[in-house]
């Protein structure tokens, strides 16, 4: 899999202790969901941010995307809590 | 018709902005303005300010996204979208939506819809800060449930 | 809480209204502002002018028992409505709806019931003025239909 | 009866000819409906105003009354057609 940049926003951020990064995960993580896992056995502070997949929502090149939604030709994956907007 | 959308650190003035949408036109019948204010109080604790976070290249496009779907679903003659980021304190303007249309059905539903998917969809997070420190204030399930009604079939447009 | 109703025969300025009922407040988060404006075309026929008569002593009481039962139903922070009478040319404003709350819900349900009230139980009475004479306006059903719905148990309410 | 201050809005007012008057039915004139059967017969223009009773609407000192509601006591009764304010 060629690099990938992700980014992270509020408390995602928070406790990834960075805003964003370039990966480069392993071909058998095809999923937004497994890039999830992937990440959280990066680290402390990974498994941490991700420690309950279910809240955290992702763009994908700034799209909403679900869980299940495959990363393959993806440039940008932002991982983030639900929106408090408006 | 004339759409707007525009995120910005700084106020804006509600007013200039929905005298904007209407100056000069006589198809306009009604307009409908909806301004978020940030509260000097959340759950009854005192606070010093909200902070919000956004996703800069997607919010925009975000926003847009919706404000062109609002005019496929209603017919409307201006839409203005803007949305605050940064530090606000509780006075200050957070959010502003103004819909035009030649019919208050149209501008009232429109602008709920935009508020809604804002509330929801839009990629900015608050963080309250108070004398408890810095916090993220938590989606709300009520949020996720007004934002629902506009996909199904029942519900408000049902009874337009 | 602020509660404004005022109707008058010249124009109002609909920002400064919103302005006044905020103004040094930081307990209201939502204010929706509702605004109907003279158009210049009824059934695309271009009209010159509306005039609108209305039954003085009764029109505020009248707007005033609305403005006390959108309090009662929801939790307001203010009101204001405005609504002009005699001849109003196309572009000017007709009737004004400002509705605060702590939360956008209360906020805008309030301002459209009002508005679907001042439409059905308001005694005002619209007459066009157009190349084709002077020709009162004929009551919509649809407004009817949108009053309606809030003496219902049923619709919006119970969605929010 | 004693005398009652009758108004006429809008259509009303204009086939009629006039904005206010004061009348004094006889006594078997006991509801609305019947106040407005007993104006159709005082001539042609109360005729015209109130030959479709069902569309004009009616108050009572003030108050949105229905056509079967008793006007004893009333001391201000307005005619009129449904409102088109707002």
């Amino acid at each position: 899999m060629s690099t990938l940049k992700l980014i992270y926003f509020a408390w995602v951020r928070e406790r990834v202790g960075k805003a964003e990064e370039d990966v480069a995960p392993p071909a058998n993580v095809a999923t937004v969901a497994e890039l999830m896992a992937w990440l959280a056995r990066r680290g402390d502070e990974y498994a941490h941010a991700f420690e309950n997949p279910k809240v955290i929502r992702a763009a994908i090149d700034r799209n909403h995307v679900r869980a299940d939604t495959a990363i393959k030709g993806a440039r940008e994956i932002a991982f983030f809590p639900p929106m408090t907007g408006g | 018709m004339s759409n707007t959308v525009r995120l910005q650190a700084g106020e804006f003035d509600a007013a200039a902005e929905a005298a904007l949408l209407t100056r000069g036109r006589t198809d306009i019948g009604a307009v409908v303005t909806f301004t978020g204010i940030c509260r000097g109080a959340e759950s009854g604790e005192p606070i010093a300010a909200l902070t919000l976070e956004h996703y800069p290249g997607m919010a925009e496009a975000e926003i847009a996204r919706h404000v062109e779907e609002a005019n496929a679903r209603w017919p409307l003659l201006g839409v203005t979208v803007i949305h605050r980021h940064g530090r606000i304190e509780p006075g200050e303007n957070i959010v502003l939506v103004v819909t035009a249309s030649s019919h208050r059905e149209a501008a009232f539903a429109a602008a709920e819809f935009l508020m809604d998917y804002l509330k929801t969809r839009a990629p900015f997070w608050k963080q309250v800060e108070s004398a408890a420190g810095k916090n993220w204030v938590d989606a709300k399930s009520n949020d996720d449930a007004a934002a629902e009604r506009w996909t199904k079939p029942s519900g408000r447009e049902a009874a337009e």
